[in-house]
């Protein structure tokens, strides 16, 4: 997919100033009172094209999964705005958010609770067809064996319940879950982490032939950095609750300016038992989001941070074209 | 990735599918078979009901026909569970008091299970309705049953309906706050966020995968009204709002034997065994249905492997 | 080696009993871990690895729905015959585990120190309040930050790499002779994953303790396992040093896996590679060779007669009929590169 | 010893006495004074108030603390209590009484005329006797000693009435808290009795403690007369609802007298060697008819009933036991025979003859609609004797509906005609005829009879009680023509006691004074 | 404090407010009064009806509710018909003996409750599992006066260990208080554990095959622990709950124990109050009861949110 004209386009979903705070309770719960948030996401924004990957990398608990539970509305943010088409999702309540959820979808991080032990396989994936009135229950349940088998997935596993399965082969039920409604956008957490390798570069294709398709657009989150630079258009970094360095796959692999995602890109570890390399290994403590630093959020950990990061926010920058990042290292050098 | 869409492959899923439910409903079959628990208590409620039903004609006596002189005989060949303080043969009285309790042990439990169970569940899914719906449910569980009980046969008459509206009032908080606790866990679960993040409209989350979540401590409290009802309905016959007097029923046949208890424990002990035994076949069942929908069940079949 | 393994799997078969029947998910395995070893299993999704290595810990539900045959010694005793009391002692002291779901596997209503604490003051004589300071530094190790707010948080409070290694911090606490580490870097990004890595291998160094580590992540076997055991479908088909193993896969299978990784450097319009087929049910697995139907060197014997798992070079064991072949044509492939 | 069942039946009539009446040396109990009493009794009284409440329960146990005038021997011969004598004038519409000296209520005040008079007074206008008896009557005091009844017309019952010592009874209080009282009752329970009220733990107990400066009368105790002694230092009513743990305590020694036991468990009381059982008279059981509307509004339709029940097999089915009731087919208690007695019904009385009742509900029109008997469950022989009433209509071809009630709702809806065809109740004792129930044109099924009135008119103007003995005979005769109510029989109820327990009597309750517990 | 709580504790107000409506409509439905019950047995309806007058009972029944109700915001709910005592009074001195006898029960149930039911759940389908659902099958399908009447046969009259029945306060000595109250909490006690049994069972089989359950086991932790910090604690929300209830019950009224054994508690107080008609008792021991439960209620409520963290009673 081409870049180049997605400036021109009016994007599919459009994230703006995307902030959720968790309030933190004392040990009595509700009787505690608040003491202080924890800031999940802390503005970030975002556009997403219709037809294109945006692949998300980060910190773990950066703050990834929770803006995109957050986008779903499965729980309220705490400010901005996600524009879908001309609705604003977070301002939608009641049939009309149902609604909207049929075109998006989420594959979740987690892939066993997600899974309603009681239920067997085909009733989870034959589900949100029926919520959505697709078909009639024949059809729906040849749609689901079409898709269980297009994830890997045995037809005989019809009638079985999650616990019978596998780690990845629970991942796969969450994945097929969200497909099965041919959705317009798929936020997707980690979809294939579980998965063995061959098993993933099914998937990945499978994801990619129906992207292909349908022109279905992913948000796809991931701790995978190469599955991430296979599949995603774009990438974004996020670090702390923020989206730090945001560029297309290319520049991002050939030229990461922002050190956090420098450190990261060196970190990955190489299927190879001769080739050791060199990794940049972060100091410092890492900063907790109840309680994120000054200026830029990542100057405590920074080998390149000067005096002014601690005290100002960076702000972002276009480096290269549609390549942002928020560093002083490039607007004060 | 193969020809999928091809009308080759979609047939052979359907028939894939066909099989397989079939194969489903087979082991389906086999489950509850094998499900000793299910069984048992399905053949004991069974037996119980044809007691009740049948019963009647197949005893000699007639359930109201008293012989002062011959009262208290104990069990013996004339009387099979002797008689009563009014020398009433009691097995004729057990046998016809039989479709009473059942009858009102079963309503009682059905009515309270039934609204507890769609009060408990919307009000542990919308918090704001919880404010409400919990409070009514204070206020109910404060009103004294005993006077519910003769207040409603004040207004309506004695009838048997009227214990089983006053005691299916008064259990109602009882079933809603229980599975209400229920609700509260299962809604913060990821699945049921799953759920919405798919769209799912609140009626489909309460009902398809809050509720089977609840139904286990729901049938342990509903058995326990249905026990709790076949007595109280007794105690309420004392006040007149009971079962109409002299019609038999297991509660106050037991009552009565309270009376006699130093001289006469037939009375006492026949009823019990029954109200027991019912009580067992109804727990039985429950137990059955909670394992049938419990995924992790499946201990009849190593059973049967293993020899 | 003259001492004992520190753990020796000799064919160990899992059964399930499942509505539909028995079904064998665990398929006669073999293999050993010496103190100090790091072995990884790798394979596919669904082959058993989860289930055999809480088979080792006798975790899966052995009253009602689990039968095991086989053997496993743990520093010569037989794991499988131990009666619950001495698989207690063993547990968490000896042997621990993290699981590869760490959101089901903590406990929902305790926090995440109480959870790690406990653990500690199962296997050390300390003092809660001992315990919970070294459950704030053990999450410190493990790269959480604030830690001494995150012990008072609740597992559905955090993200899903910090359950991870919230789990992983409280395997460590136990300080076992064995460490079973199921998946443990899956939701972890990879500078921590790195970090985490950093510690266990330090562990390994320093304590000796012995570790089998089950990925997916070939990268991750690559730096960090000396050895690999390479899994399909409920049996162990390839057993090599990590070397030799990335260097001369000789099995099929293996082969297959190391093409499909997705490289740093490779072209991103290709598709990846991917092994044909499906991975045939448990309960309908195939005679002859397991991997036969995927397999592109599969001739009429692969699906006739199972291969027998054999040594085929210095503690290289895989179980193929081409084996040879294979490795051969490796060879030939590693001197035109 | 005074009168108990076993050896108050039968005995002739003696003649009442008019003032000190010469009463049989009764012999003194021997045994020791001092220790407690502990009574399992079953029902709470509403108030110990007697003015107040016709409550059987308020009056066993307020006697002990309250006395009256006048007082009755176990052959409901009237004797002096507080009075120490009284005079009838000769057109009987003056009784002057002549009050004993030195009497001191438990506060520590003197008796005087004002106090009688006050007590009187109110309980004329407030008690259901007094209404019903004296209406128009006024107490006077003309001295500190002397008190005059002054009475509308000549009343023939009116001393029997004031020695009644069952529910209503004419106690005498001090006046400063006949002043306080409100319609609830007085606000402290003084009186001059052997036992004075020292605390009422509600649903708990009461607890009565010996009266030291009580001053008893020297005549030998018999009935409630005589000499009245407290010979324990405490009583304590613990109030006991459920009669298997009046038993019960009773078997473990918890309790020294259960007051009325239930009949099923006499058995396992008398295999007992520690405790002794009683039996006393109780009541009567009757059936009430609703004669203002309805099937038995119609004379023949009660006197086919009357015909048609078989009063033993009812009995049996209240009472279990033939030494537990007492086939009587006087309209008194067959204790009374003595006074009361007239062959007068014998013959209609428990005809068992289902044939005769068929004919009669047939002349009176009866075509099968459904009859509503209304009883009680509180007292279990009412509703036993009920339900074996109803299996009786069945067989007299009577289509019957038995409605059970608690008591207060019981005896509100029996105040309403529509509500009921038969109440099956039992009445307590009465020292004469016309205090019955029945009698009454307000009391349920109102009974409406002129013929009833014209006796009445002659009973009770009768100079004195023996002359209006003689009208007895007809008041019976009029009894099973008009048939108010079917009487079923007489009831005994069961106390049981410790062996330790000696000298309890009864006259219309438990009789506590003189009774000692060597334990 | 915090606005949770306060919204709870003034959600009591209309609670309260609708209950005592509902119970004054309830009474006055009632037939029979308190002036026929002060009269006795043998009253004539015009007695009854003149008693009636007096006590004010005549009166339209919306101006008898507005003068209790000005009265009970006054802080005053009332004087008795028939004890010398105001209602607030009635119900302290009552209360004292449900007190003890309902936290000795729920003592004496709990210690059987819990450890039977888990027990049954571990063992599941095994005949120590049958025994103990046999067991609780019993007390939930006997009535409670017939397990009353058999331990005051046997250990009050056979054994002569304990008295039969009766009450004595605290201030007659630790030991004689419990004396009198050992036998009614635990055949109170036997006859609520069996809810509680079942229930403890039923939750903790739903927790048992838990994967954390799986975790745990696997650090070491003993099985004691294991079941009684880890499963319960996941199970307890429902358990918690019944026992809130029978707690509940147990302090409003175990009606049928207290009578037997002569206890004069609340439940006695409830019963004689109905069957006195004593109205204003009956009020005010209904609202007390009110607030007893919403108490309960509340306080079961929040220890839901520290038993469970994951629950949540209100919007953020
Ligand atoms: N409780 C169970 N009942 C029935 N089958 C089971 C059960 N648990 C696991 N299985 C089956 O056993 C096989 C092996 O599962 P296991 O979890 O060991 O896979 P895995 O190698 O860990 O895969 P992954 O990498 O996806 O986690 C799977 O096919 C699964 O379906
Ligand atoms: N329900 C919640 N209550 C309180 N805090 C929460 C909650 N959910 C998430 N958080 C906090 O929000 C932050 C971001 O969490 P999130 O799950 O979004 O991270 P993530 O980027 O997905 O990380 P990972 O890669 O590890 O999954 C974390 O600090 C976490 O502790
Ligand atoms: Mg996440
Ligand atoms: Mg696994």
């Amino acid at each position: 997919m081409s870049h180049e004209a997605l400036e021109t386009r009016k994007p599919l979903l459009d994230v703006r100033g995307l902030k959720k705070y968790f309030p933190v309770k004392g040990p009595l719960g509700t009787l505690g009172g608040v003491k202080g948030y924890v800031k999940a996401v802390n503005d970030v924004s975002f556009q997403l094209h219709a037809g294109e990957t945006l692949g998300i990398v980060g910190e773990s608990g950066c703050g990834k999964s929770t803006m995109g539970r957050t986008i779903l509305r499965l729980t309220d943010p705490t400010a901005g705005q996600a524009l879908y088409g001309d609705q604003d999702i977070f301002q939608l309540s009641g049939k009309e958010l149902q609604k909207i959820r049929r075109d998006m979808q989420m594959v979740f991080q987690d892939p066993f609770s997600s899974l309603n032990p009681r239920k067997r396989i085909g009733q989870i994936l034959e589900e949100p067809l029926a919520i959505h009135s697709i078909g009639d229950p024949k059809e729906r349940t040849e749609r689901v064996m079409e898709m269980m088998h297009k994830v890997g997935l045995q037809v005989d596993h019809y009638f079985r319940y999650p616990h019978e399965f596998s780690g990845g082969q629970r991942q796969r039920i969450g994945l097929a879950r969200a497909l099965v409604v041919n959705p317009q956008i798929v936020i997707s957490d980690e979809p294939v982490s579980a998965l063995d390798v061959s098993i993933q570069s099914q998937i990945i294709n499978l994801l990619q032939e129906l992207q292909a398709e349908y022109r279905l657009t992913y948000l796809f989150i991931a701790h995978d950095i190469s599955v991430v630079r296979h599949i995603s258009d774009r990438i974004g970094v996020m670090y702390l609750g923020q989206m730090v360095e945001q560029a297309p796959t290319e520049s991002l692999f050939a030229n990461p300016l922002h050190p956090y995602t420098q450190a990261l890109l060196s970190a990955v570890p190489i299927p190879n038992p001769q080739r050791k390399k060199e990794r940049i290994i972060l100091r410092g403590e890492i900063p907790s989001p109840m309680n994120p630093p000054s200026g830029c959020i990542f100057h405590t950990r920074c080998p390149l941070a000067m005096d002014v990061c601690k005290q100002e926010v960076p702000p972002q920058l276009e480096a290269a074209p549609q390549h942002m990042v928020s560093c002083h290292f490039y607007t004060k050098p | 990735m193969d020809a999928l869409g091809s009308n080759a492959k979609r047939l052979e899923l359907s028939q894939v599918k066909q099989t397989l439910k079939k194969e489903q409903r087979r082991l389906q079959l086999r489950r509850f078979l094998s499900n000793k628990l299910m069984l048992t208590g399905s053949i004991i409620i069974v037996l119980i009901t044809a007691f009740a039903l049948v019963g009647p004609y197949l005893v000699s006596y007639d359930p109201y026909e008293m012989d002062p002189v011959k009262r208290l005989q104990p069990p013996g060949a004339e009387h099979l569970l002797g008689t009563d303080n009014f020398g009433r043969d009691l097995l004729t009285r057990i046998v016809y008091g039989a479709r009473v309790s059942i009858g009102v042990g079963f309503s009682v439990a059905l009515i309270s299970a039934a609204a507890g169970m769609v009060i408990g569940l919307y009000s542990g899914y919308y918090r704001a309705l919880d404010q409400v719906l919990m409070r009514i449910c204070d206020g109910l569980m404060a009103i004294p049953g005993i006077l519910l009980a003769i207040a409603l046969v004040a207004a309506l008459g004695p009838m048997t309906e009227n214990v089983i509206i006053a005691l299916g009032i008064v259990f109602i908080p009882y079933v809603a706050r229980i599975v209400r606790s229920a609700t509260l866990v299962v809604r913060e679960e990821t699945y049921i966020e799953a759920m919405k993040a798919q769209g799912a409209s609140a009626a489909r989350i309460i009902w398809m995968h809050i509720a089977p979540n609840t139904l286990s401590p729901l049938v342990v409290q509903a058995t326990f009204i249905f026990a709790d009802a076949i007595i109280t309905e007794a105690a309420l016959s004392f006040l007149g709002a009971g079962v109409p007097t002299p019609d038999p029923s297991w509660g106050n046949i037991l009552y009565d034997g309270k009376l006699v208890i130093f001289k006469a424990w037939w009375m006492t002990v026949f009823p019990g065994i029954l109200i027991i035994l019912t009580v067992m076949g109804l727990n039985f069942a429950g137990d059955g249905i909670r394992d049938m929908v419990d995924p992790h069940s499946s201990l009849s079949f190593k059973r049967k492997k293993k020899k | 080696m003259t001492k004992p393994p520190l753990l020796e799997v000799n064919e160990l078969k899992v059964h399930f009993y499942t509505e539909r029947g028995r079904i064998t998910a665990v398929d006669g395995i073999s293999f050993h871990v010496n103190a100090g070893e790091i072995v990884g299993v790798v394979g596919e999704s669904g082959c058993g690895k989860s289930v055999t290595s809480q088979a080792i810990l006798r975790l899966l539900d052995e009253k009602d729905t689990v039968e095991y045959d086989g053997k496993i010694l743990f520093e010569g005793t037989d794991l499988l015959q131990l009666p619950e009391a001495g698989m207690q002692k063993i547990r968490g002291n000896e042997i621990s585990m993290i699981f590869q779901d760490p959101l089901s596997s903590l406990n929902p209503v305790f926090s995440i120190g109480s959870q790690i604490a406990e653990s500690l003051m199962l296997h050390q004589q300390i003092s809660k309040k001992a315990a919970f300071e070294k459950a704030i530094e053990l999450l410190r190790m493990t790269g959480i930050p604030a830690p001494e707010k995150r012990v008072h948080e609740y597992p559905h409070q955090l993200s899903g790499g910090m359950r991870q290694r919230a789990m992983i911090a409280m395997t460590l606490a136990c300080q076992p002779k064995l460490l079973i580490a199921d998946e443990p870097t899956t939701a972890l990004d990879v500078t921590i994953q790195a970090q985490i890595l950093d510690l266990m291998l330090e562990l390994n160094r320093e304590q000796g303790m012995g570790m089998i580590f089950i990925t997916h992540d070939l990268g991750v076997v690559a730096e960090l396992c000396s050895r690999v055991v390479v899994m399909y479908l409920g049996q162990i088909v390839e057993e090599a040093d990590v070397e030799t193993l990335f260097a001369q896969p000789r099995h099929p299978y293996t082969k297959g896996l190391m093409k499909s990784i997705p490289q740093m450097d490779s072209d991103r319009s290709q598709k990846l590679h991917v092994i044909e087929g499906m991975v045939p049910t448990l309960d309908n697995i195939p005679t002859g060779c397991r991997f036969a139907p995927r397999c592109p060197y599969a001739d009429y014997m692969c699906h006739e007669r199972p291969p027998a798992y054999e040594e085929h070079a210095a503690g290289h064991k895989v179980r193929c009929w081409h084996a040879e072949k294979i490795a051969q044509e490796e060879e030939e492939r590693s001197y035109v590169s | 010893g005074a009168q108990t069942a076993q050896t108050g039946q039968n005995e002739g009539a003696q003649p009442p006495g008019q003032g000190q009446a010469q009463p049989e040396p009764a012999k003194e109990p021997q045994a020791a004074t001092g220790g407690e009493l502990k009574i399992a009794y079953q029902a709470q009284p509403p108030t110990l108030d007697p003015h107040v409440t016709t409550s059987q329960a308020s009056a066993t146990i307020g006697r002990n603390v309250f006395e009256t005038l006048v007082t009755a021997d176990s052959k409901y011969h009237v004797q002096p209590m507080l009075a120490e004598s009284w005079e009838q004038s000769e057109d009987g519409t003056t009784i002057t009484f002549r009050l004993r000296q030195g009497i001191r209520f438990h506060n520590g005040k003197e008796m005087t005329a004002d106090d009688v008079a006050a007590s009187m007074n109110r309980w004329i206008q407030i008690s259901s006797a007094g209404k019903d008896h004296f209406t128009g009557a006024v107490f006077e005091a003309k001295d500190a000693q002397t008190a005059v009844l002054t009475l509308k017309q000549p009343t023939a019952t009116a001393m029997a009435i004031l020695a009644y010592g069952g529910g209503n009874y004419p106690a005498i209080m001090p006046k400063e808290l006949i002043d306080q009282a409100d319609p609830k009752g007085v606000k402290e329970y003084v009186g001059t009795g052997p036992f004075q009220f020292k605390e009422w733990k509600q649903d708990q107990q009461i607890h009565l403690t010996k009266y030291a400066d009580y001053q008893a009368r020297s005549e030998a105790a018999d009935g409630l007369a005589g000499k009245r002694e407290a010979r324990v230092d405490d009583i304590y009513f613990i109030f006991t609802p459920d009669s298997s743990t009046q038993v019960a305590g009773l078997l473990s020694g918890e309790f020294d007298i259960a007051a009325d036991v239930s009949y099923d468990s006499v058995q396992q009381l008398e295999s007992n060697p520690e405790i002794k059982v009683d039996v006393a008279p109780t009541g009567m059981l009757n059936l009430y008819f609703n004669k203002k509307k309805g099937l038995f509004a119609n004379e023949k339709a009660r006197q086919a009933i009357a015909a048609g029940i078989d009063a033993e097999s009812i009995l049996i089915a209240a009472y279990t036991q033939e030494k537990y009731y007492e086939l009587n087919h006087n309209m008194m208690m067959y204790y009374q025979i003595g006074q009361w007695s007239s062959e007068n019904g014998r013959e209609s009385y428990n005809q068992n003859n289902p044939e005769k009742a068929k004919q009669l509900l047939g002349e009176a029109g009866y075509n099968g609609e459904e009859i509503v008997i209304m009883t009680s469950r509180d007292y279990e022989d009412m509703y036993n004797g009920a339900v074996a009433f109803q299996q009786q209509l069945k067989n007299l071809g009577v289509k019957s509906k038995l409605e059970v009630y608690d008591w207060p709702t019981f005896t509100e809806l029996r105040n309403d005609e529509n509500k009921f065809d038969i109440l099956v109740i039992t009445n307590t004792p009465k020292p004469e005829p016309s205090s019955l129930a029945f009698m009454r044109k307000d009391f349920p099924g109102w009974t409406n009879s002129p013929e009833l009135d014209e006796l009445l008119v002659k009973f009770r103007g009768a100079p004195n009680l023996e002359k209006a003995m003689s009208v007895y005979d007809d008041i019976q005769k009029w009894f099973y023509e008009y048939v108010p109510v079917v009487k079923i029989g007489d009831g005994n109820s069961i106390s049981s006691s410790q062996k330790s327990v000696e000298g309890m009597t009864w006259l219309d309750g438990l009789i506590l004074w003189n009774v000692s517990n060597a334990k | 404090m915090n606005l949770y709580l306060v919204k709870r504790i003034l959600a009591l107000i209309p609670v309260l407010f609708v209950v005592s409506v509902v119970i004054f409509l309830i009474i006055h439905i009632t037939p029979g009064d308190p002036a026929s019950v002060i009269l006795g047995e043998s009253a004539t309806a015009q007695d009854v009806e003149a008693l009636r007058q007096q006590l004010g009972l005549d009166l339209p029944i919306y101006q008898q509710y507005m003068n209790w109700i000005t009265d009970v915001l006054r802080g005053d709910l009332g004087e008795s018909y028939f004890m010398k005592e105001s209602v607030s009074e009635a119900i302290f001195s009552h209360l004292q003996p449900t007190l003890s006898l309902a936290i000795l029960a729920q003592i004496i149930a709990l210690l059987i409750a819990i450890p039977l039911g888990i027990t049954a759940a571990l063992r599941r389908g095994t005949a120590a599992d049958q025994t103990v659902m046999g067991f609780s099958l019993l007390g939930m399908a006997i009535p409670s006066f017939l397990l009353a009447l058999f331990l005051i046969l046997l250990v009050g009259v056979k054994l002569q260990w304990l008295p039969v029945a009766g009450y004595k306060p605290l201030e007659a000595g630790l030991w004689n208080h419990l004396k009198y109250l050992i036998l009614p909490a635990v055949s109170l006690g036997a006859i609520q554990s069996a809810l509680i049994t079942r229930m403890t069972r039923s939750s903790m089989l739903e927790v048992l095959n838990m994967n954390y359950m799986k975790a745990a086991r696997s650090k070491g932790v003993k099985e004691r622990q294991l079941i009684y910090k880890h499963a319960l604690r996941n199970a307890f929300l429902p358990i918690l709950t019944v026992i809130g209830q029978t707690f509940g019950g147990l302090v409003t009224g175990a009606v049928v124990t207290e009578t037997i054994f002569n206890i004069p508690g609340i439940g006695q107080l409830i019963i004689n109050s109905v069957e006195r008609r004593d109205y204003e008792v009956i009020q005010g021991v209904v609202l007390f009861v009110t607030c007893v439960y919403v108490f309960i209620n509340l306080i079961v409520d929040i220890l839901y949110g520290v038993i469970d963290p994951r629950v949540r009673l209100e919007r953020k």
